[in-house]
């Protein structure tokens, strides 16, 4: 059998493929952060809950009215996204003339709460939320056997990060986003509403988390501390890519994603920390990230 | 041209920026159709007027009244729907956006303005670099494309800050030919310019501006008079 | 001798918000006072109390509240103890105060071994019955070779150690491991390791969260299906609950108490299920079990006075709804028969909660360490 | 009268007052054990002392960090460590801790210094997460059971710890000490560059201050006075655990402070005796602690950003302004 | 305003560049930029708005690094020099929008940047009353440019003007060799423009002043160098009547309404 340092290359191919699948994930959730940041300056803390949240409400859907996985994945975002945008309006807005910290210290609390929530109602050991019927099995691809649903996720994943992308990069609504980083006064001045923009904005990076969260769903438990943890990696990957790109932010994702992969078959032991080992080199090399601008 | 109300009138504007006082009490009127320069020396206030008048100023006090419209109680983003466009003296062209992306990015605020196509006739290089990034163009092209990009939007007045500066004489005549092309269409202009000699080819009247307060205002006819006044403040 | 300040007041101290919050939680606190009804409320004919707190997880909070307890509030005793960084800290508190602690919701050997108490006990299940009960019967059910998916640190490590010291001595042998760190979300590449390890058995030398992703996982890639069986070695009901019976069917697991098990502990377990709308998994029910016999060591003490309730504790044997031939070592380890359970697939659950097929039974001086094992100072006394 | 007199007029007030409050707290914390439940002040202190610490960096260097937990739980670890295993004397095992938490201090200072604002805060919470990962593996930690049954021991060979009022009055006077230091700290010619930095970095980097030694430098005594916080606890309460390193009791140190006030000297006690109260009292009602907690952080920020302390004196100063 | 013949006893350059050049994501900003600045003159950088001319300063005191170049500093090569160390050596700038310490007051305003010689930045254990030794000196300055009877006000609430003029007093203090100050007049009254002016004049006599000024007036009243900018080239250098007859500056900068 071909080696590749030591493994089998059927056995490399697949963690290689495993780690893509959790690079998927990263993209996702660092994507809305970098568009939440891009525009609003605001570290958003509670992704991670968003991303609990967006699979709770999915689990909901499932359990109380008997909507199940495909419309979930519309509706989910949906709500997720609306309640973003309640927040935006409510409390975040009113923060921006501050100093950035207020924003992380709120959506900091809002995290809390909103896992408090759902940890004193479903308690913490998690709810099932089975695969649907349509993805269920799995393919043997010679080199490994792929649950159909995590190619399904590397898939779909693929489509929403580089649909963000092609959104903010390609339409009007991405130029008016791209402009108001660089300029929002003059783009106000323009006649755009540049506060409406923001709010929008902040509701598409919650309905993003969301999505991730019931992607999720089937893969993880649908559990109040599947988030908490996975945001403090997915600020990593933030500082790792920088902020300059939307791209930037999903290629970070996937990439660090693979690392982590790599370190699960060479080193386990170490896979949790290889994200931020990786961060504190790039800090060294190149302060404002792989991909980031000066600031 | 003069006999109707002002299309804008500016009385007693004070603009602050922190604590700084940038404009003393500015007054003046423009009235449609026409093209109206201001002019001062560096620092004046000539600029502090039209951000002021566009409400890019959040600290400011007197009153604006665009076309009979109060614009002192606006919101940034509605002053624009009410029919002025702003050009900025950077220019604020785009770097992460294409010139095609920068052209169409000010939102048309009535009917009347130019297509996309009749602006690439008015200006032919904007065309051939329409996928390259707003930045990449040279100064004049950026300063033509920030014009331009007004031109869509369909406004009844544009605020023009130093479209001349840091451009090659050459391309100040074609954008000297561009206002007046301008202003056959009924365009309303006002004008900041340094460059007194550009000034004195396309304005139909001028304020003299000093210390953040308008001190003098004539029609382009009495310039031959005023030559000693300007050149005292201005130093020409 | 008599009741101390008139009554008997009992201290229910565990995680009811975080993350150990299903496995004792709320539901301990309901245990403990069904065990104090049924006990018909007074002992030598004085009240009895249950208060509960939930320490969050934080030793600091745990020790603050037990000793304000002990000393202000004249608790007898404290039972539950999620956690063993709080149990240690409590039963350390208890034995300065000579006051009674027994723990049902700590995995810890440690609270029998070198940091035991003269007044602590030590109820349902250590890491030690988790690993003979899972380990040794699993390798004479015939799984002979195993594959340890062990999360990175000190409970991890002593479940896999003893586990493996239990499929050794019974002619099984482990063909490797993987050690991850903790709160890992993703474990497949874990998994696919051990897949390709060609083990008969992989067991998950983890808890909580981990151990339900893992095995959920696991049921993804197909694990189960392909041959290998996977072991949980500290999985409990409501985990199971939590993750369904199509994920979690095949699962092997050890647990002290079930629900369906007998008559009796049937009766116990639908009376709580009126009560609760689920039903107790081991540490809840040890929970009762501990009350219970608390108040029957007071009884026949004819006091409260803690010297005399841990003689009676001590010697008294355990024989309950939930624990079965029970008895109180020196050390203050309760050792009773444990059981081997194998969840079923959702085609052979035929009602609610319809979980666990039994395997085998682990008399408790196999499932627990002996007195003289455990490293007990006190024991030798 | 002039703006100015009035200003004057209310800085004498407040330092006036402060004084006063300095006094009174004193006496009451002199007088407290014998009405309040030892063990409680005794941690209140302990927490007092780290987010004092925590309020030299933010409140008077304003640098957000996420990770101050990794010098709080980790000295603690240190000393507990020394004293147990080592068999050091209490005091030996708080000066290794402390020195233990400045060295952390100094490794995640160095990277986190490089970037500012938001990052700076991701870049200390990252790294913290690793601190904590190693301490969830060492050895030395014992896991989840933690270090256990630290003897107390004697101060100084002489003061028998396990006495509860000796304890405490160690306690105490090791708070005052270190609140002494941080307010020498703040109120010295090295503070001073300090505040200015803070207030405008470019100018002071202009008049020739290295900007990075300075921020090192705080962060390395703000890490330091926190592991003293922290080594402290693991003596009162003779155990040191994983609980102390988690990103969540970082941010229970910001909640501290953000709700004493920041910048202030007063407002992190106070913060914190609240918290922990609060925490206390939340434990027997049944009510979820992260709900409570995450709300007051919301409400903090949207409507009382000065905090406790910095509203208080915000009062203060318009009433003088009337007079 | 006679222009000094400078080729005469032309004085020393203290600060010096050439060819300096900086380019922001695929822009230069500044490219191929010789200047010499001389001990005792007041040398003026004027250009139009975005020429380049803060840029220059920023790389000047090594805010930002050069792209490339080489700069001097009293003949030292500083080019890769971190920007606290350049002040140290006797190069302090001002900043475009005033920098001050706004929270603080007045005189402690001047004495932070008194404080650094003698190790009393770094000094937290001892009190602040160790400052006290600052004062005198710091009054002297604050007498120096008629800001003493402001010395407790928060500097903050000072007029904007005398906000420069607090700057210039800070800088000051640290008795540079080289001062770099960029539109020192900006936002002034005529009042306030005459009081820096003379200022200037005379901090000017035993150091080397680079100043970036729109005010032509002072401009010409004060300096005895200038070097124009223009999209981020040197586009002429003299004195005042050299430069102002220049063509090109006249197109570019001065406008060429002429007569
Ligand atoms: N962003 C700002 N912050 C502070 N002060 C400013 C700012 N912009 C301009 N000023 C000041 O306000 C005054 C008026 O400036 P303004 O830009 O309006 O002048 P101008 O007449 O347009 O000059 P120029 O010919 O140089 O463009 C000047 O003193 C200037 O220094
Ligand atoms: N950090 C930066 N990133 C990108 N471009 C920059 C940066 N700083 C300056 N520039 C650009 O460099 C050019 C020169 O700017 P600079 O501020 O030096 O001009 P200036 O001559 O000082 O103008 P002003 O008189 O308006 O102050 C401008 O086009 C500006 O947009
Ligand atoms: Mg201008
Ligand atoms: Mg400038």
């Amino acid at each position: 059998m071909t080696m590749i340092f030591g493994i089998p290359v059927q056995a490399f191919l697949g963690q290689l493929l495993v780690g893509l699948i959790n690079g998927s994930f990263y993209a996702m959730l660092s994507l809305g952060l970098a568009v939440i940041f891009g525009l609003l300056r605001v570290i958003n803390f509670a992704h991670g809950a968003q991303y609990m949240f967006g699979a709770f409400v999915g689990y909901l859907l499932l359990t109380h009215l008997g909507i199940g996985y495909w419309p979930a994945l519309i509706l989910v975002p949906l709500i997720v996204g609306v309640f973003g945008v309640v927040v935006e309006r409510l409390a975040l807005s009113r923060l921006y003339d501050l100093d950035p910290l207020y924003g992380l210290l709120f959506t900091f609390g809002l995290a809390l709460v909103l896992e408090g929530i759902f940890r004193y109602y479903y308690g913490v050991s998690g709810n099932p939320y089975a695969v649907p019927p349509l993805l269920a099995g799995g393919t043997n691809l010679g080199f490994m056997f792929l649950p159909n649903y995590r190619g399904w996720v590397v898939v779909a994943s693929l489509i929403v990060c580089f649909g963000t992308w092609a959104l903010i990069e390609k339409t009007r609504l991405g130029s008016y986003l791209r402009a108001a980083t660089e300029n929002p006064r003059l783009v106000q001045a323009f006649g755009v509403n540049v506060p409406l923009l923001l709010t929008l904005t902040y509701g598409l990076g919650s309905a993003l988390a969301g999505l991730a969260g019931i992607l999720a769903a089937p893969i993880y438990q649908v559990s109040p501390l599947m988030g908490s943890d996975l945001i403090i990696v997915v600020f990593a990957v933030v500082v790792v890519g920088g902020m300059g790109s939307i791209l930037g932010a999903i290629v970070t994702g996937y990439m660090l994603g693979l690392a982590e992969g790599l370190t699960k078959v060479f080193y386990p032991e170490a896979s949790n920390l290889v994200v931020f080992v990786i961060m504190a080199i790039v800090l060294l090399v190149r302060p404002a990230g792989l991909f980031g601008r000066d600031a | 041209m003069t006999s109707a109300a002002p299309l804008l009138a500016v009385t007693g504007l004070n603009a602050w920026y922190g604590e700084g006082h940038a404009l003393h009490g500015v007054d003046l009127e423009v009235f449609a159709g026409e093209t109206v320069t201001l002019l001062g020396r560096n620092g004046v206030g000539k600029t502090t007027t039209l951000r002021a008048i566009m409400g890019l100023i959040r600290k400011r006090t007197g009153r604006i009244a665009f076309d009979g419209k109060d614009l002192m109680r606006l919101p940034l983003h509605r002053t624009a729907h009410q029919g002025i466009g702003f050009v900025p003296e950077e220019r604020g062209i785009f770097a992460t956006l294409t010139v095609d992306e920068n052209l169409v990015l000010p939102p048309v605020v009535a009917q009347g303005g130019m297509s996309v196509e009749e602006i690439f006739d008015l200006f032919p290089n904007l065309k051939e670099r329409r996928n390259s990034p707003g930045t990449r163009l040279s100064g004049g092209e950026q300063q033509m494309l920030a014009i331009a990009r007004m031109l869509r939007t369909g406004v009844k007045m544009l605020l023009l800050d130093e479209p001349t500066e840091g451009l090659a004489p050459v391309i100040v005549q074609r954008i000297g030919a561009l206002l007046a092309t301008l202003k056959k269409r009924g365009m309303t202009i006002l004008l900041v310019e340094q460059n007194f000699r550009f000034a004195s080819r396309v304005a139909d009247r001028f304020y003299l501006m000093e210390h953040g307060k308008v001190v003098a205002g004539f029609p382009v006819g009495e310039l031959p008079d005023r030559m000693a006044q300007l050149h005292e403040v201005l130093g020409v | 001798a008599e009741i101390s300040d008139g009554k008997v007041k009992i201290g229910i101290l565990n995680d009811q918000s975080g993350v150990y919050a299903d496995f004792g939680g709320k539901w301990s606190v309901e245990a403990a006072k069904m065990a104090v009804e049924d006990f018909g409320g007074k002992v030598q004919g004085a009240p009895i109390e249950i208060i509960s707190a939930d320490h969050q997880n934080k030793p600091d909070i745990a020790s603050n509240i037990a000793r304000q307890w002990y000393d202000t509030e004249q608790v007898d005793a404290i039972m539950e103890l999620t956690t063993s960084s709080v149990a240690l800290a409590v039963q350390g508190i208890s034995k300065e105060k000579k006051k009674i602690d027994i723990v049902t919701g700590a995995a810890t050997t440690e609270l029998t071994g070198k940091q035991c108490s003269p007044y602590g006990f030590h109820w349902a299940y250590d890491t030690h019955s988790q690993a003979v009960g899972t380990g040794g019967s699993l390798v004479q059910q015939g799984g002979d070779s195993w594959f340890f998916v062990t999360v990175d640190y000190a409970f991890g490590y002593s479940l896999k150690d003893q586990t493996t010291k239990f499929v050794e001595s019974h002619g099984g042998k482990v063909l490797g491991e993987v050690r991850y760190p903790l709160g890992s979300t993703d474990y497949s590449s874990f998994l696919l390791q051990a897949q390709s390890s060609g083990a008969k058995v992989i067991g998950l030398a983890n808890a909580g969260l981990d151990t339900s992703n893992s095995i959920k996982q696991a049921a993804e890639f197909g694990i189960v299906q392909g041959g290998q069986r996977l072991a949980a070695l500290l999985f409990t009901l409501a985990e199971v609950h939590g993750l369904g019976l199509q994920a979690a069917q095949g699962v092997v697991l050890t647990e002290g108490y079930y629900w369906d098990r007998d008559d009796k502990s049937r009766e116990f377990g639908q009376r709580f299920f009126k009560r609760t709308n689920r039903m107790p998994n081991m540490i809840q029910a040890a929970t009762y079990s501990a009350v219970t016999q608390y108040l029957k060591a007071i009884d026949k003490a004819g006091t409260d006075e803690t010297e005399a309730v841990a003689k009676q504790l001590h010697s008294m044997p355990v024989d309950d709804a939930v624990i079965t031939n029970g008895k109180v070592q020196a050390d203050g380890n309760m050792v009773h028969d444990m059981y081997l359970y194998q969840v079923k697939s959702p085609a052979e659950s035929t009602k609610d909660w319809d979980y666990y097929k039994y395997l085998a039974t682990i008399p408790g001086n196999e499932a627990f360490l002996s007195e003289k094992e455990s490293g007990c100072s006190t024991a030798g006394q | 009268m002039t703006e100015l007199t009035l200003r004057e007029a209310s800085a004498k007030t407040s330092a006036r007052l402060e004084w006063m409050l300095v006094g009174l707290g004193i006496l009451a914390l002199l007088v407290a054990p014998f009405l309040i439940y030892p063990i409680f002040l005794m941690k209140m202190l302990c927490f007092a002392l780290f987010a004092c610490a925590f309020n030299l960096l933010l409140g008077y260097t304003g640098l957000l960090s996420f990770g101050h937990a990794t010098f709080f739980g980790g000295a603690a670890y240190f000393t507990a460590h020394a004293v147990k295993v080592w068999g050091w004397p209490p005091e030996a095992g708080i000066l290794l801790g402390m020195a233990g938490a400045a060295l952390l201090g100094l490794v995640m200072g160095f990277f986190a210094i490089r970037r500012q604002g938001i990052y700076f805060a991701m870049i200390t919470l990252a790294l913290s997460q690793m601190f904590f990962f190693f301490c969830v593996q060492s050895p030395f930690t014992q896991g989840e059971d933690g270090i256990q049954g630290v003897p107390r021991g004697m101060l100084l060979g002489v003061l028998d710890l396990n006495v509860s009022l000796n304890m405490y009055y160690f306690v105490l006077a090791v708070f005052l000490i270190g609140v002494f230091a941080i307010w020498r700290i703040v109120n010295s010619p090295f503070g001073m560059i300090l505040r200015s930095i803070r207030e405008n970095e470019n100018r002071a980097i202009s008049l020739g201050y290295s900007v990075a030694n300075y921020k090192l430098g705080a962060f390395v005594m703000s890490a330091a006075l926190a592991g003293l916080a922290g080594s402290l606890k693991a003596i009162v309460f003779q155990f040191a655990t994983l609980t102390d390193v988690t990103w969540q009791m970082s941010g229970e140190v910001i909640l501290m402070t953000l709700l004493g006030g920041i910048g202030t000297m007063v407002g992190p006690i106070i913060g914190a005796s609240l918290v922990i109260g609060l925490e206390n009292t939340l434990a027997t009602s049944g009510f979820p602690v992260t709900i409570a907690t995450g709300l007051i952080f919301m409400v903090c920020v949207l409507i009382f950003r000065r905090g406790i302390v910095g509203e208080f004196y915000a009062r203060i100063f318009k009433r003088a302004g009337k007079d | 305003m006679a222009p000094t013949d400078l080729d005469a006893n032309e004085p020393r350059v203290v600060l010096s560049a050439r060819g300096l050049r900086r380019d922001f994501a695929g822009f230069i900003a500044v490219k191929n930029v010789d200047i010499d600045v001389r001990h005792g003159n007041i040398h003026a950088l004027i250009g139009p708005n975005g020429a380049g001319k803060t840029t220059v300063f920023n790389l000047l005191t090594k805010f930002l690094a050069p792209t490339s170049g080489r700069i001097e500093l009293l003949g030292h090569d500083i080019t890769r020099t971190s920007p606290a160390r350049v002040a140290r050596m006797g190069l302090v700038r001002s900043f475009q929008i005033s920098a001050i310490f706004p929270h603080l007051s007045v005189l402690d305003n001047v004495r932070v940047a008194l404080q650094r010689p003698g190790g009393l930045g770094v000094q937290f254990w001892r009190s602040l009353a160790a400052l006290d030794r600052l004062t005198p000196r710091a009054e002297e300055l604050l007498r120096s440019v008629g800001l003493d009877d402001a010395r407790n006000r928060l500097a903050g609430d000072l007029s904007y003007g005398r906000k420069r003029v607090l700057e210039i007093a800070t800088t000051l203090a640290l008795d540079p060799k080289v001062l770099l100050l960029d539109e020192p007049m900006a936002g002034m009254g005529h009042e306030d423009v005459a009081t820096v002016s003379s200022l200037i004049r005379s901090v000017a006599r035993d150091r080397a002043v680079l100043m970036v000024e729109h005010n032509l007036t002072v401009v010409a009243d004060l300096c005895d160098w200038i070097t124009v900018m223009q999209r981020g080239e040197v586009l002429a250098a003299g004195d005042y009547a050299t430069v102002s007859r220049d063509e090109r500056v006249k197109i570019a900068y001065m406008g060429t309404a002429d007569d």
